[in-house]
C-alpha cells in the first residue's frame, strides 16, 4: 500500500506555500458569483418597478410632483461608471507592468466613486418627494439606497487594492518579509508564496464586478430617471 | 514544505481577553445599545419620514444591527479588513490551530467550522422544537388557550423561521463545510474567513430571532407576508433582521462552496469523479447564491416600509401585497428545495457504502439533481393559485411544478437501482436513507395534490400543504440530517457513538413522525387552515392524536441527545479510520481529519463508488504537485 | 480498518430473475389496488358534493389518486421485495455486483414519469378550464360558467368577512347566504391584509388582497350549511375568522333579503352608496383611502 | 476529567436548560398579560344569573395602565377600580348588562352596516340615555363585536370640539364622555372573542396594528362558563 494521504497527529506545522495562483482564482470566480447574486437582488426592485408601475394602485404609482431629478441622478451615475472605466484602464497599466498609471487611476477611480456617494446623499435630501409618496417614491428610495451600499462595499474593495499597491510601491516585484506582510510579527513564513502578485488577481476581480455595478447603475439611471 | 514556528503560546486569561466569543457578546450588546441611542438621536432630529408609532422601528433595527456589527468586530472579523485597508496584501490564517478556545473564536479551519456548524444549528434545531412541542400543547384543545391566540402566532412564527432560516444551512453548514474540501482534496475552502463569517452571522440571526418575545412577537408564520408584517409589533423587524442575516449568510456559503469546488480540486477530479454528494452542494449553492438575494432584497423592502414608511406592500399607498407574495416566493420556492437537494445528496452518497454497489447511473442522479435546481425557479407560482395573480399563467404553473417530479424521480430511481442486488447491511445511517425513500414519496405524492389547480383549492392553506412540507422537509432533509451524523460524527469527532441508541432513535423517529404528521393530511382534508389557534371540536381526536405522537418524536430527539452526550463526552469509543468500509477518501483519512488534511495532496483516478471493481485505489501524488491544480 | 473486500469474496453470480418477479408483483398489485382505491377511497375525498365545484374536485382527487396508486404500489414491491433479499449477512461487508449503469431502465422510468406528469397537467388543465374549479382567478377569469350569475362581494377584513349583494341594491351583512341552484360570482376582496375565503363544502377558495378583485366562481346545489374559514394568516384572531353560510331555497333567499333590508333600514341614510343614489354601489376593488380611516 | 466531574457538569447543564427553558416558556405564557376579570354574579328573579359591566374605552391607556402608554384600550371597573382587563368571565345563559364610557374621538366605519346595533336585547342600544337603531358611521369611534353571539355595536365618539378631553386614562367622569348601555344574552359555554372592528391604533398601517392585534387592549374574550 502507497504512503497514507495523511498521519495522525499531521500538524498545522507543515506547511505548503500555497501558490498565490489558488488564491487568485478564488477571487475572479467569487467575482463572477457575486456578479450573479447581485443581480438577482437587483431583479428584485426591477420587478417592483414594473409590477408597481404596470398595476399603478390606486392611481399611486406616480402622483403629480414625483418625479425624481435627472441632474442629480446622471451625477451620480456618471460617478460611478467613471470610477469603474478607471479601474478598468488601471487594470490595464498594471498588466502593462505601469504601476505608477495604475496607482493615479485606481486613486482617482477611488475619489470619483467617493464623490458619487457625497452626491446621492445630497440628491436624496433634494427631492421634491418623499419615501411615501407612491409607489415609483418606494423603488427609487430602495433601489438607490441599496445600490449606494453596494457600491460603498466595492469601494472598500477598491480601496484594499488600491492600499496595497501604495505601501508595498517601492518592492513591487519582490515579496515582503512574512512578518511584514501579513501585519503579524510572529509570521515566518507566508501562507500564500508571493502574496504581492495578487494584486493582479484582485484587481481583475474587482475591474469585472464595478463594471457590473456601473452597468446596474445605469440600468437605474434608465428606468428611474429617463423613462 | 516549510516549517512555521507555532505562534507562542499564549495563558488562558489572556486568550479570554482577546477576540473571541465572549468579547463579542459583550461588544454586541454595546452595539444594540448604541444603535437604539444613536437611532433615537437621529429620531430626535425629526425626519418626518419615520413613523411616529409609541415603537420607533428606527431604533429597534439599528440596535439590532449595531448589536451584529459590534458581535463580528468582537470576533475579530474587522481584523482582516483592516488590515487589508491598510495595505497589506492578502493572507490565509489565523492564529489558533489548537485548543479548545478556537471553537470558541473566529477560526478558519474548515473542520473547526463544520464542528460549529453542526453544534449551532443543532442549539437552534431544538429550540424550533420546543417551539413544535408548544404548539401542539395549544392544540390539544379546540377552543381553549394555553397561549393567548397572538403569543401562539409568535410560537408558530418562530418554529417555521427557526427552521425554515436555519436548517438551510443544515447540511451544507455542517457537512459541507467539513467534507467538501476533503472530498475534493483540498487543504481549505476557497475563502476561510467568510466560511467562519457565515456560521457567525447564522448564530446572530438565531439570537435576533428568539429575542422577539421581548420586543411582541411577531404574527405572520414564517411567510412574513405583508401588510401584515408592515402593522406588527417591532418583535417583526426581528424576524426581517434573522432573515436578512441568515440571506447573507447563505448567499456567502454558497458562494464559498461554488468557488471551492469550481477552484480547489486536486488533481485527477475531473467533472463525471466528484462524489454525488459534492454536486448536491454545488446545485444547493447555486440556488443559494442566487435565491437568497432576492430574499433580501424583499426583506430590505419590507424594512423600508417599516422604518422609512415606503410603500412598496401598501396597496393604499400605490404598492400591492401581490409583490411581496411574488418576490417571497422567487426566493421561497428555491429555497424548499435549497431544503432538499443537499438530502437526496446523502442519499444518493450513503446507499453505494451500504449496498455495497457503484452508485448507479451517475450521470442521471446529476442530472436529475441538477435538473431540480434549474426547475425550482419556474414554479414559485404554484403557492398563489388561488391568490388571483395571473390566473392565466396557472397551467403553466401546474405543468411545471409537476415537471419537477422527473428529475426528482432519477433521485429514486438511481437509489433504488443502487439498492437493487446489492448487499445491504442495515447500519443506523442507512436506516435513516431508506426511511427517506418512505417519507419522500409520501410528501412527493401528496405535493401532486397541491400542484394540481382543482386539488390545490382545497387543500391549499390547510394542514394538508403543512404535511406535505414536513414530509418533504423533516422527512426529506432532517433524516438525511440525522444519516449524516451518524455516518461522518465519528470521522468528524474521533468517538464511535453508540449503535443500539442510534436504532431505538430512529425507530421511534420513524414511526412517530408518521404518526404525526400523516393525520394532518386528513385534517386538512376536514377542512382546518394552517396557523389557526383554535378549530372544530369534530377535528380534536386528530389533533390529540398528532400532539401525543409529536410529544414522543420529542422524545425520540431526547434519545439522540443523550446518545451524542453519553457517546462523545462519557464512553468517548475511539473510530475507526473506516468504519463503514467506504471507498470515500475522507474515510482513507485518519478520524479525526488531521489540522492540514492531507500531508500530500492527493490525485484522483475514479470516482468513490467502485464497490465490486477491485481495492480502493491509492492517491498517489507526482513530486511537487501543488495544491489545487487540475 | 476493516476488512477490504476482494472480488474472491464476491458470491456467484445471481440467477434468479428479480425484475421480472418484481413487475409481475407489481402489476398484480395496482391491478387489484387501482380500483379499489379510487371506488373505496375516492368517495372520501374532499370537499363533498355541496357545489358543482366540490363535485369536480372530487372527481379530480380521486383521478389523481388512481394515477399515484400504481406508484406507491411499485416502491411498495420494489422495497418489500428488495429489501428481503438483499440484505447482507449480519457482520459481512461484501461488494455486490458493480452494476453502473442500464440505459433501457433509464429511458422506461423517464418516459414513465413524463408520460404521468403530462397526463396530470393536461387532465388538471382540463379540469381547470371546466368552470374554475372553486379557485379564485383574479381580476380577468379565465375559466368562466357560462348563464347568468348572482354577483357577491366578499369583503375580508381584520378579523370577519363581509357579504355585499350587488343585485340587492348594495346590501352588506355578515351572513353569506346564497339561492339553491345557482351560478354565483364571487368577488373577494380585503380592507387591509391578505385573507382567503374558504367556503369548504362549496370548494371555493380565494385569497383576499387588498386594493384588488379575486374572482372565483361556484355553482351552488340543493340546501345546506357551509363552514366560511379565513385560510391566509391575518394576524390576532385569524384562527376565529370562521362562520357559517347558508344556501336555501329561492323564495327563503328573497325572505331572508327582505328581512335583511328592513334590519338595515335605520342606516339606510348614512349609507354613503344608498340604492336610491343611483345603481349598485358595488366597488371591484375596494380601497378606501388611508386618510378615512386613520384614527 | 474525572466522570463525576462530567456527571456534574451534564447535571449543571441540564439544570441550566430547564431555567431557560423554563423562562422561555413562562415568558410566552405571561405574555398572555391579560389577567381575567370575574364579575360579581346576582340571580335575578327568573332565575337567569345577572352581571352587571362597566367598560371605559379610551384613546391613550396611560402610563399608570400599561408600558404602552399611547395605545387606545378598554378598561374595565373592578371595586371602583379601572383596570386593563379583557378577559372576563361570564355564567353561561346569562342577562348582562354593560354600560361603556367612551373618551375617545370619532374615527369612522370601515363598513357602514356595523352601525346598526345587533344581538343585543331589543337590537337597539342607549346613547346618552336615548334609544338608538343606527349610529352615524362617520360619528363611530370604536365597535363593541362578539361575532360568535352576533352581538355588534358602534360606539358614537365625543365631538372634536367638545372641552375638557380626556388625556390617559383612567378618565374621571368629568371629562367630556359618551356613555352607551345595552342588555345581552350570554349562550352556551365557551370562549367568545370580541374586538373593536374600528382602524383605531394611530400610526399603524390600516390602523389595525399594537393594540388592535394585543389581547388586553381592543381585544379579548368572554369566557362564559357553566
Amino acid at each position: 500500500m502507497a504512503e497514507p494521504l495523511a498521519y495522525e497527529g499531521t500538524g498545522y506545522e507543515i506547511v505548503e506555500e500555497e501558490p498565490p495562483e489558488v488564491l487568485g482564482r478564488n477571487l475572479i470566480s467569487a467575482s463572477y458569483l457575486l456578479a450573479g447574486a447581485t443581480a438577482f437582488f437587483f431583479i428584485a426592485f426591477v420587478f417592483a418597478y414594473f409590477y408597481l408601475r404596470s398595476l399603478n394602485n390606486g392611481g399611486l404609482w406616480k402622483p403629480h410632483g414625483v418625479d425624481a431629478s435627472i441632474g442629480w441622478g446622471t451625477a451620480v451615475v456618471a460617478c460611478y461608471v467613471l470610477s469603474a472605466v478607471l479601474v478598468r484602464l488601471g487594470l490595464t497599466d498594471h498588466r502593462a507592468l505601469r504601476r505608477a498609471q495604475w496607482r493615479q487611476k485606481g486613486g482617482a477611480a477611488l475619489l470619483v466613486g467617493v464623490v458619487g456617494l457625497v452626491l446621492q446623499v445630497i440628491a436624496w435630501t433634494h427631492q421634491s418627494f418623499g419615501p411615501a409618496d407612491g409607489g415609483f417614491a418606494s423603488v427609487y428610495f430602495g433601489w438607490t439606497a441599496f445600490l449606494f451600499l453596494f457600491v460603498l462595499g466595492t469601494l472598500l474593495w477598491l480601496e484594499m487594492t488600491f492600499a496595497t499597491s501604495l505601501r508595498y510601491r517601492t518592492m513591487e516585484t519582490q515579496a515582503p518579509p512574512p512578518g511584514h506582510a501579513s501585519g503579524d510579527p510572529h509570521r515566518e513564513a507566508h501562507d500564500i508564496r508571493d502574496p504581492l502578485s495578487l494584486v493582479r488577481a484582485e484587481l481583475v476581480g474587482l475591474s469585472f464586478y464595478w463594471t457590473f455595478l456601473a452597468g446596474i447603475a445605469v440600468l437605474s439611471w434608465i428606468v428611474l430617471y429617463l423613462v | 514544505m516549510t516549517a512555521v514556528a507555532a505562534p507562542p503560546p499564549r495563558p488562558l486569561w489572556r486568550r479570554l481577553l482577546g477576540f473571541n466569543l465572549l468579547t463579542a457578546l459583550v461588544l454586541g450588546v454595546g452595539g444594540w445599545y448604541v444603535g437604539w441611542f444613536g437611532a433615537h438621536a437621529v429620531k430626535g432630529l425629526s425626519i418626518a419620514y419615520f413613523a411616529d408609532t409609541d415603537y420607533n422601528e428606527l431604533s429597534v433595527v439599528m440596535a439590532y444591527i449595531g448589536g451584529v456589527v459590534g458581535f463580528l468586530v468582537g470576533l475579530g472579523f474587522l481584523n482582516y479588513p483592516i488590515a487589508r485597508m491598510r495595505g497589506y496584501p492578502p493572507s490565509l490564517r489565523e492564529k489558533e490551530t489548537h485548543g479548545w478556545t478556537r471553537y470558541f473564536s473566529l477560526c478558519t479551519d474548515h473542520k473547526v467550522v463544520g464542528i460549529q456548524y453542526l453544534w449551532g444549528i443543532g442549539l437552534f434545531f431544538f429550540i424550533g422544537g420546543l417551539n413544535a412541542m408548544l404548539i401542539r400543547t395549544e392544540l390539544l384543545r379546540p377552543n381553549h388557550q394555553v397561549f393567548p391566540a397572538g403569543t401562539y402566532l409568535t410560537i408558530v412564527g418562530m418554529h417555521g423561521t427557526m427552521m425554515m432560516g436555519m436548517m438551510t444551512s443544515g447540511i451544507l453548514g455542517p457537512f459541507a463545510n467539513y467534507l467538501v474540501p476533503i472530498m475534493i482534496g483540498a487543504r481549505r475552502m476557497a475563502f476561510p474567513r467568510i466560511e467562519a463569517l457565515t456560521f457567525w452571522l447564522l448564530m446572530a440571526a438565531g439570537t435576533i430571532l428568539t429575542s422577539t418575545i421581548f420586543f411582541g412577537g411577531f404574527p405572520t408564520g414564517w411567510t412574513g407576508y405583508a401588510p401584515l408584517s408592515n402593522e406588527g409589533n417591532p418583535g417583526m423587524d426581528n424576524y426581517l433582521l434573522f432573515f436578512a442575516l441568515v440571506g447573507i449568510s447563505m448567499t456567502l456559503l454558497g458562494l464559498n462552496m461554488i468557488a471551492t469546488v469550481l477552484t480547489m480540486r486536486a488533481p485527477g477530479l475531473t467533472w463525471t469523479r466528484l462524489p454525488i454528494f459534492v454536486w448536491g452542494v454545488l446545485s444547493t449553492a447555486v440556488l443559494m447564491v442566487l435565491a437568497a438575494p432576492v430574499l433580501i432584497a424583499t426583506l430590505g423592502m419590507e424594512m423600508l416600509d417599516r422604518t422609512a414608511q415606503t410603500t412598496f406592500f401598501v396597496a393604499a399607498g400605490g404598492g400591492s401585497s401581490y409583490l411581496y407574495q411574488n418576490l417571497f416566493w422567487v426566493f421561497g420556492h428555491p429555497e424548499v428545495y435549497i431544503l432538499a437537494l443537499p438530502g437526496f445528496a446523502i442519499v444518493l452518497e450513503l446507499l453505494p457504502v451500504f449496498s455495497r454497489k457503484p452508485l448507479w447511473g451517475y450521470r442521471l442522479a446529476v442530472g436529475g439533481l441538477l435538473g431540480v435546481s434549474l426547475l425550482s425557479w419556474f414554479v414559485w407560482q404554484h403557492h398563489l393559485f388561488v391568490s388571483g395573480i395571473n390566473g392565466d399563467l396557472r397551467p403553466f404553473y401546474m405543468l411545471s411544478t409537476e415537471l419537477i417530479s422527473i428529475p426528482t424521480g432519477f433521485t429514486f430511481l438511481c437509489g433504488m437501482m443502487t439498492l437493487w442486488r446489492g448487499n445491504i447491511r442495515f447500519t443506523v445511517p442507512m436506516l435513516f436513507c431508506l426511511a427517506w425513500f418512505f417519507n419522500f414519496l409520501i410528501g412527493g405524492l401528496s405535493g401532486v395534490f397541491l400542484s394540481d389547480v382543482p386539488s390545490d383549492v382545497t387543500t391549499h392553506g390547510s394542514f394538508f400543504s403543512m404535511a406535505h412540507f414536513h414530509y418533504t422537509i423533516m422527512g426529506g432533509l432532517v433524516f438525511t440530517f440525522f444519516a449524516a451524523i451518524y455516518y461522518w460524527v465519528p470521522k468528524m469527532t474521533g468517538w464511535e457513538l453508540n449503535e443500539r441508541l442510534g436504532k431505538v432513535h430512529f425507530w421511534t423517529m420513524f414511526i412517530f413522525f408518521n404518526s404525526t404528521f400523516f393525520p394532518l393530511f386528513i385534517a386538512g382534508f376536514e377542512g382546518q387552515p394552517r396557523r389557526v389557534v383554535t378549530y372544530s371540536s369534530h377535528l380534536q381526536f386528530l389533533n390529540d392524536w398528532v400532539s401525543v405522537s409529536a410529544f414522543l418524536l420529542g422524545i425520540s430527539m431526547l434519545v439522540f441527545l443523550f446518545n451524542l452526550v453519553w457517546s462523545l463526552a462519557f464512553v468517548k469509543k475511539p473510530a475507526e479510520a473506516n468504519p463503514w468500509s467506504s471507498r470515500s477518501i475522507e474515510f482513507q483519512l485518519p478520524s479525526p481529519v488531521p489540522v492540514h488534511n492531507f500531508d500530500r495532496i492527493p490525485v484522483f483516478s475514479s470516482d468513490p463508488y467502485g464497490y465490486g471493481e477491485g481495492p480502493v485505489p491509492t492517491w498517489v501524488a507526482p513530486a511537487g504537485a501543488p495544491a489545487g491544480s487540475e | 480498518m476493516a476488512a477490504e473486500p476482494s472480488a474472491a469474496s464476491r458470491p456467484p453470480a445471481d440467477s434468479t430473475n428479480h425484475g421480472f418477479r418484481v413487475v409481475v408483483a407489481w402489476i398484480a398489485l395496482s391491478v387489484v389496488a387501482t380500483p379499489l382505491v379510487a371506488i373505496l377511497v375516492g368517495r372520501l375525498f374532499p370537499p363533498g358534493n355541496g357545489s358543482a365545484q366540490g363535485t369536480e374536485q372530487v372527481l379530480d382527487n380521486t383521478v389523481l389518486l388512481s394515477v399515484i396508486t400504481p406508484v406507491v404500489c411499485l416502491l411498495a414491491v420494489f422495497f418489500v421485495y428488495g429489501l428481503r433479499s438483499f440484505h447482507a449477512a449480519p457482520g459481512a461487508v461484501v461488494d455486490g455486483p458493480p452494476l453502473r449503469n442500464d440505459s433501457r431502465i433509464q429511458i422506461l422510468w423517464i418516459v414513465g414519469t413524463g408520460v404521468i406528469v403530462l397526463f396530470l397537467a393536461g387532465f388538471g388543465t382540463f379540469e381547470l378550464l371546466q368552470n374554475g374549479a372553486g379557485g379564485g382567478q383574479g381580476p380577468n377569469p379565465i375559466a368562466v360558467p357560462g348563464g347568468s350569475k348572482l354577483q357577491v362581494q366578499v369583503i375580508g377584513q381584520q378579523w370577519q368577512f363581509t357579504y355585499r349583494y350587488p343585485s340587492l341594491g348594495g346590501l352588506e351583512s355578515n351572513q353569506l347566504v346564497l339561492p339553491e341552484n345557482t351560478d354565483v360570482e364571487l368577488h373577494v376582496t380585503s380592507l387591509d391584509v391578505i385573507h382567503s375565503f374558504w367556503a369548504y363544502e362549496l370548494g371555493v377558495k380565494a385569497d383576499a388582497n387588498p386594493g384588488s378583485d379575486n374572482v372565483a366562481f361556484v355553482e351552488t346545489k340543493g340546501p345546506e350549511t357551509f363552514h366560511v374559514r379565513c385560510a391566509e394568516l391575518c394576524g390576532l384572531w385569524h384562527g376565529y375568522m370562521y362562520n357559517n353560510g347558508r344556501v336555501v331555497s329561492s323564495a327563503q333567499f328573497q325572505s331572508w333579503a327582505s328581512q335583511q333590508k328592513k334590519l338595515y333600514a335605520a342606516i339606510a341614510p348614512f349609507m354613503n352608496k344608498s340604492p336610491a343614489d343611483g345603481g349598485a354601489p358595488y366597488s371591484k376593488t375596494y380601497l378606501p383611502l388611508p386618510s378615512e380611516r386613520a384614527g | 476529567m474525572r466522570p463525576g466531574v462530567k456527571l456534574l457538569l451534564v447535571a449543571a447543564a441540564l439544570t441550566a436548560a430547564g431555567v431557560v427553558i423554563g423562562f422561555y416558556v413562562s415568558n410566552l405564557t405571561s405574555l398572555a398579560g391579560s389577567p381575567t376579570y370575574t364579575p360579581p354574579v346576582a340571580n335575578a328573579s327568573s332565575g337567569h344569573p345577572v352581571v352587571n359591566l362597566q367598560i371605559q374605552t379610551v384613546a391613550a391607556v396611560g402610563p399608570k395602565l400599561s408600558p404602552n402608554p399611547d395605545w387606545v384600550s378598554y378598561l374595565i371597573k373592578n371595586n371602583g377600580q379601572w383596570q386593563r382587563k379583557t378577559v372576563w368571565d361570564l355564567p353561561a345563559h346569562a342577562t348582562v348588562h354593560v354600560t361603556i364610557y367612551n373618551f375617545d374621538g370619532a374615527s369612522g366605519l370601515r363598513n357602514p352596516y356595523l352601525a346598526r346595533p345587533q344581538g343585543m336585547v331589543g337590537n337597539q342600544i342607549l346613547v346618552d340615555g336615548k334609544p338608538t337603531q343606527a349610529v352615524d358611521p362617520n360619528e363611530a369611534s370604536h365597535t363593541f363585536a362578539v361575532p360568535a353571539l352576533g352581538l355588534i355595536l358602534a360606539i358614537p365618539g365625543v365631538a372634536d370640539e367638545a372641552k375638557d378631553q380626556c388625556g390617559y386614562a383612567p378618565c374621571p367622569m368629568s371629562n367630556a364622555h359618551r356613555t352607551i348601555q345595552f342588555t345581552f344574552h350570554t349562550t352556551t359555554p365557551g370562549h367568545y372573542r370580541w374586538q373593536c372592528f374600528v382602524p383605531c391604533a394611530a400610526g399603524w398601517i390600516d390602523g389595525f396594528g399594537g393594540p388592535m392585534q394585543t389581547i388586553g387592549y381592543m381585544d379579548g374574550f368572554l369566557n362564559v362558563k357553566a
